[in-house]
């Protein structure tokens, strides 16, 4: 790098690399600038794939064909799809926040990796521009719906073959950073920070790294097995040359379901940051939450036949994988009240990021309490593939993932940009936002009991009423983000400056930093000597 | 600069483990002429995971680096084993 | 809201639903409860002072032991309700439920074929699941059972019995295409009586086509519930295959063996369209788009849908 | 910004990334073994059309150049830049040789119109499809990780040559290392369940 001397003082926003003006970001290799290129890239996919589910919503208004036929739905379906899991929530929080604070938070000045790092984001980016030539050449916006199931996926005429082919990009840089991830954690760790002494948010970031890497590469050989079916006519699953299509749904699935995990924890590790922080307590039961977060990336590993339990497997797959499902719930509960208890005896400081807290666990607890529902087998005989799954995953991963991100954003806010937004537009955003997303995506619940599948352009009169009220929340939401986006957005560019280290009060590293970080974090890096959540000063210093 | 001290593999080991990995290939070749029925497979891939330990015991280094790699290795092909056991109680009692 | 059940499998699977969902109502509101509790009683300007707790094993013993303890329970409810599904009676009546896209048809034992599911009451009713092209799932709401048609998977069953009669609603619940939204049908169960009388009324098998009868309009009916208006539109427009629209008589453009060449849209066309689609594949348009109907639509039905196409010439 | 360097952590990344490696082929593992099971007469026969010599011409060449490869990160270590030359040319060399054998019988199974989607294949029912079908996949993939494999040796010589790897830094000649030990690994595996086992 060209100079050495002064950078210690600017921040990493303002420092003059080799490169000036966008290359000095798109060929940046500071974890931060990559971290906030993936933001901005999820910003503007997010806003698309988000339109994409409006306009489905707004179909789905009135029965019969309101503002698209079903080619049109279908392929919006399957875009939305590819876009939010692929883009947006399995990158998610590991990307973004994992990139910009995982370093930071164990005492690191960068990732183990720079370079692969910088390669993540760009494999990511052309994954992106290889599925979007989908959606332009060829027969048309392919129609499968995101999990691609043989055989339809290749007997349709429409352009499948980049949508794969641009997953299987996206998956080497879900990999990439995962190794990244991992050598980070395990090499270049602050002295004294003992395992048990690291923050929360990296525990959980290191349980999604090896999910990364190991169950990455299953889609990966699933989605190339796709394309040779396609050009190649081999017949892995296609039935007529022998072919078996229900283990091209266990290959799929035996990434899928760990995907919900990569996608998840990190969120899971992201409430586990807030709640202690605005409770000015030691979170409680740290040990706990570790141990159940690794429980939860080892047997989420063996759970994925319940996506399949109407699909044609054996009983006794379906008896094992039920019963496999309903033991990953149980460390989802035990951090619920892991959460929950470390509020008791706290002293709890109602700001923005704490309310996205609390309301990710009052949805996360509908979405994993309707998720019981859905791994019991007789139940979910009535319920699989209808708008009850749907309404389920949006709750874990929108409502969950979700939360958590926009929670994350406007907790490291000022750390990141060294600029604060306004709280009330903020609070506003998140209350109208809340509304909306409970009148969405409850009413598929009910749906679902009554028996609407899913991937329905058009449905039965019977119907009807639960659709409006969904649909009506949809629009409710929209506004919701409207706001928040949009108070976000001006306030990164003008908001007042702030320099402030600390402004929530945290414990960990992030917080000891300038803000905004230098570029190379810290000008020496701090010794840990105590557990990370540790307020014990802050009740002395208190007067009551 | 690296803080861990190398180990470095004599030429003889290696050649060593050439011939037992050569050994074994012959051994594999010839047993699955001869007529066994089911345990030809189960001798081919017994006789394969003795080569595979050996090429990561001894070319990979695994015999020589800290704990943490082999445990990892195991892990994997734990999974792994898993994975494949758990497909098969589908394929097994359709 | 929640369908009325039909089948003797309802009682069991809704068990499972109350019990599942009477915990999960327990632990949501309770939860809910306490975190509104908490932020009364420990907001900062009540409680400045936060009390410094790391944790405490005994709890976090009891919140491990009392969840496992519940879902348990749950995969229990939910087991033992789902058992009679897979538990598949020797002795039953048994119909081929076929699915294409976008369609069901029901052949049963003697013969006769239906675009509806007609079944007696209080019988153990076997349905042998096909599936020719894509994946299906029959579904029944009422009757809480749904299962793949997975196409190659011989010997894919399922069973219920009917405890009502009445007319209900089976939809495709797997997704399939482009019209898998309108892939659903009905589901008769009658009287035993009346069903064995509709049963032995052979004569739906070979309608007898009346001298004066509209044959363009009987083709018309042939080509809806056959379902090839969900590929071949009746105005025009290009779905998936050719429109069925003013083609009649004209020359038309076509790929044989990977040959272009002219042929006439005539009766041999349409006929040998319908029985070997692939055979001729008109221009713009791909192979391997349609399955033969071949055993699926007679002769006669050909002869319809022929009259009818002409009729749109006109 | 100051080059860390950490061979430890290089060489974790690349244990890692060996482990993506080994779940790829795994689960290729899990799709043969399912259909061997649905099928095994048929892979059975199957299994007897491929050539059991070459395969095992395959197997030694491979082994002897994953012995070569680890004895010049020995020879780089004794600082034998000459002997590491040497051994790495003769591990590029069996590469190439491989690569040519693969040549040869695919070519052949080709001529018979046994590849995948041929008349030939059809004829012969379901699980010679697949058998074919998989052989076909993973060998494939292998040989694209031995085309790799034959770039990373090319590149890692430049640089001994260069003396840009040397005495007392050689991580790239060790991961290089490992990455064609983890394609001698898979073939390890391959030989035995599509040339071997009837």
């Amino acid at each position: 790098m060209s100079d050495n001397t002064n950078h210690k003082e600017v921040s990493y926003l303002e420092y003059q690399g080799k490169y000036r003006g966008i290359l000095g970001w798109i060929l940046s290799t500071d974890h931060k600038r990559i971290g906030l290129l993936y933001l901005y890239t999820m910003l503007l996919f997010f806003s698309i794939a988000a339109i994409l589910g409006l306009l489905m919503k707004t179909q789905l208004i009135a029965p019969g064909e309101t503002i698209m036929g079903p080619q049109t739905y279908n392929s919006f379906f399957t875009l939305h799809g590819i876009i939010m899991i692929f883009i947006i929530v399995v990158p998610g929080l590991p990307a973004v926040f994992g990139n910009f604070f995982l370093p930071i938070m164990i005492g690191a000045k960068d990732v183990a990796f720079p370079r692969i790092n910088l390669l993540s984001w760009w494999l990511y980016i052309i994954g992106i521009l290889i599925v979007l030539t989908s959606q332009f050449t060829g027969g048309g916006p392919p129609d499968t719906g995101w999990t691609f199931y043989a055989p339809y996926s290749f007997q349709t005429p429409t352009n499948v073959l980049p949508a794969v082919f641009g997953a299987f990009v996206m998956g080497f840089s879900s990999i990439l950073t995962g190794i990244n991830f991992v050598v980070t954690i395990h090499r270049m760790r602050a002295p004294g920070m003992k395992w048990l002494r690291m923050p929360l948010f990296p525990w959980t970031l290191y349980g999604t790294a090896w999910i990364q890497i190991l169950a990455t590469p299953v889609i990966g050989i699933t989605l190339m097995l796709i394309i040779a079916e396609r050009m190649l006519g081999i017949g892995f699953f296609d039935p007529a040359l022998g072919g078996d299509p229900i283990l091209y749904q266990h290959l799929f699935w035996i990434y899928s379901h760990p995907a919900v995990y990569i996608m998840i924890l990190p969120a899971m590790g992201v409430i586990s940051e807030i709640i202690p922080v605005f409770s000015r307590k030691s979170i409680f039961g740290y040990r706990a939450i570790v141990l159940s977060t690794m429980a939860i990336a080892f047997v989420g590993y063996f759970v994925w036949g319940h996506h399949m339990f109407t699909s044609g497997m054996s009983g006794r797959a379906l008896f094992t994988f039920s019963f496999l499902t309903f033991l990953v719930a149980i460390p989802s509960a035990i951090k619920v009240f892991n959460w929950v208890a470390t509020m008791h005896k706290g002293s709890l400081h109602l700001h923005t990021p704490f309310f996205w807290a609390l309301s990710f666990l009052f949805v996360f607890m509908i979405g994993g309490l309707t998720g019981l529902v859905l791994g019991a087998l007789a139940t979910n005989v009535h319920l699989h593939d209808t708008h009850f799954v749907v309404a389920h995953f949006h709750f874990i991963v929108f409502g969950g993932t979700g939360f958590a991100f926009m929670g994350a954003v406007h907790y490291w806010f000022p750390k990141m940009f060294g600029r604060m937004y306004d709280a009330n537009w903020a609070n506003l955003g998140w209350g109208i936002f809340f509304i909306g997303f409970l009148s969405l995506y409850l009413p598929m619940f009910f749906l679902g009991m009554s028996g609407m599948p899913r991937r329905y352009y058009d449905y039965l009169p019977e119907f009807h009423g639960m659709n409006i009220l969904s649909s009506m929340g949809a629009w409710v939401m929209i506004s919701g983000i409207l706001i928040i986006f949009a108070n976000l957005i001006r306030s990164a560019r003008s908001g007042p400056k702030t320099t402030e280290k600390n402004p929530w009060g945290g414990k960990t590293l992030e917080w000891q930093v300038d803000t905004p970080p230098t570029l190379e974090n810290f000008d020496e890096i701090p010794a840990v000597d105590k557990t990370p959540y540790d307020y014990r000063d802050y009740a002395e210093n208190t007067n009551s | 600069m690296s803080e861990e001290k190398t180990h470095m593999v004599p030429y003889s080991t290696q050649i060593a483990a050439l011939l037992a990995l050569l050994v074994l290939t012959g051994l594999s070749v010839a047993i699955t002429q001869l007529e066994f029925g089911g345990y030809n497979t189960l001798a081919a891939m017994l006789l394969a995971g003795a080569k595979a330990v050996i090429v990561l015991a001894w070319y990979m280094h695994l015999k020589y680096e800290k704990q943490l790699f082999p445990v990892m290795v195991a892990a994997v092909f734990v999974i792994f084993l898993l994975v494949l056991f758990v497909t098969f109680f589908d394929y097994s009692y359709r | 809201m929640y369908p009325l059940g039909a089948s003797t499998f309802v009682e069991g699977v809704n068990n499972a639903f109350v019990f599942i969902l009477g915990v999960s109502f327990f632990f949501l509101i309770s939860i809910t409860a306490v975190i509104i509790y908490f932020l009364i009683r420990y907001n900062k300007k009540r409680n400045p002072k936060p009390t410094h707790v790391e944790g405490n094993n005994w709890l976090e013993f009891i919140w491990t032991a009392i969840p496992l303890v519940l879902v348990m329970g749950m995969f229990y409810y939910g087991y033992v309700a789902w058992i009679p599904m897979k538990r598949i009676p020797d002795e039953g009546f048994h119909v081929t439920a076929n699915a294409r896209m976008w369609s069901f048809s029901f052949t049963y034992d003697n013969g006769r074929v239906t675009d509806k599911l007609f079944v007696p009451k209080d019988t153990a009713i076997i349905l042998s699941l096909n599936a020719r092209d894509v994946l299906h799932s029959l579904y029944i709401p009422a009757f809480r059972i749904k299962e793949d048609m997975v196409p190659g998977l011989t010997d894919n069953r399922m069973w219920f019995q009917a405890n009502n009669t009445g007319t209900f609603t089976i939809f495709c619940a797997e997704y399939c295409g482009l019209q898998h939204a309108l892939m659903y049908t009905d589901l008769v169960v009658m009287e035993p009586d009346e069903f064995w009388e509709w049963y032995a009324d052979t004569t739906a098998v070979a309608p007898v086509i009346p001298e004066d009868a509209n044959l363009a309009l009987l083709g018309r009916q042939v080509v809806e519930s056959k379902g090839c208006i969900a590929c071949h539109s009746l105005d025009g427009t290009v779905v998936i295959g050719p429109s069925f629209l003013g083609k009649f008589g004209d020359p038309v453009r076509v790929i044989t063996d990977g040959v272009e060449r002219e042929i006439i849209y005539d009766e041999e066309y349409v006929r040998r369209s319908i029985y070997d689609p692939d055979y001729d594949i008109t221009v713009g348009f791909r192979r391997g788009q349609m399955l033969s109907y071949e055993g699926e639509v007679t002769e006669d039905e050909v002869m319809l849908i022929i009259e009818f196409l002409k009729s749109l010439n006109e | 910004m100051t080059i860390h360097r950490d061979d430890l952590a290089d060489k974790f990344g690349m244990w890692l990334f060996i482990f993506t490696e080994l779940l790829l082929f795994g689960m290729l593992f899990v799709v043969y073994a399912v259909y061997r099971s649905m099928h095994p007469e048929a892979f059975r026969i199957a299994g007897e059309e491929l050539d059991v010599a070459l395969g095992t011409i395959n197997t030694v060449i491979l082994l002897i150049s994953s012995a070569t490869v680890a004895m010049s990160i020995t020879a780089i270590q004794k600082g034998d830049k000459k002997r590491c030359l040497q051994l790495l040319s003769i591990t590029l060399l069996i590469a190439v040789i491989f690569m040519v054998n693969k040549y040869f019988e695919w070519g052949a199974k080709f001529e018979y119109g046994f590849y995948p989607g041929s008349d030939a294949l059809a004829e012969l029912g379901h699980g010679t499809i697949l058998f074919f079908g998989l052989y076909f996949f993973m060998t494939g993939i292998h040989a694209l990780h031995i085309l790799i494999g034959i770039g990373l040796f090319i590149y890692v010589m430049l640089q001994v040559k260069k003396n840009k790897i040397h005495q007392t830094d050689y991580i790239w000649l060790e991961n290089t290392g490992l990455y064609w030990h983890l394609v001698d690994l898979i073939w390890i595996f391959l030989f035995p369940l599509f040339y071997l086992i009837h």
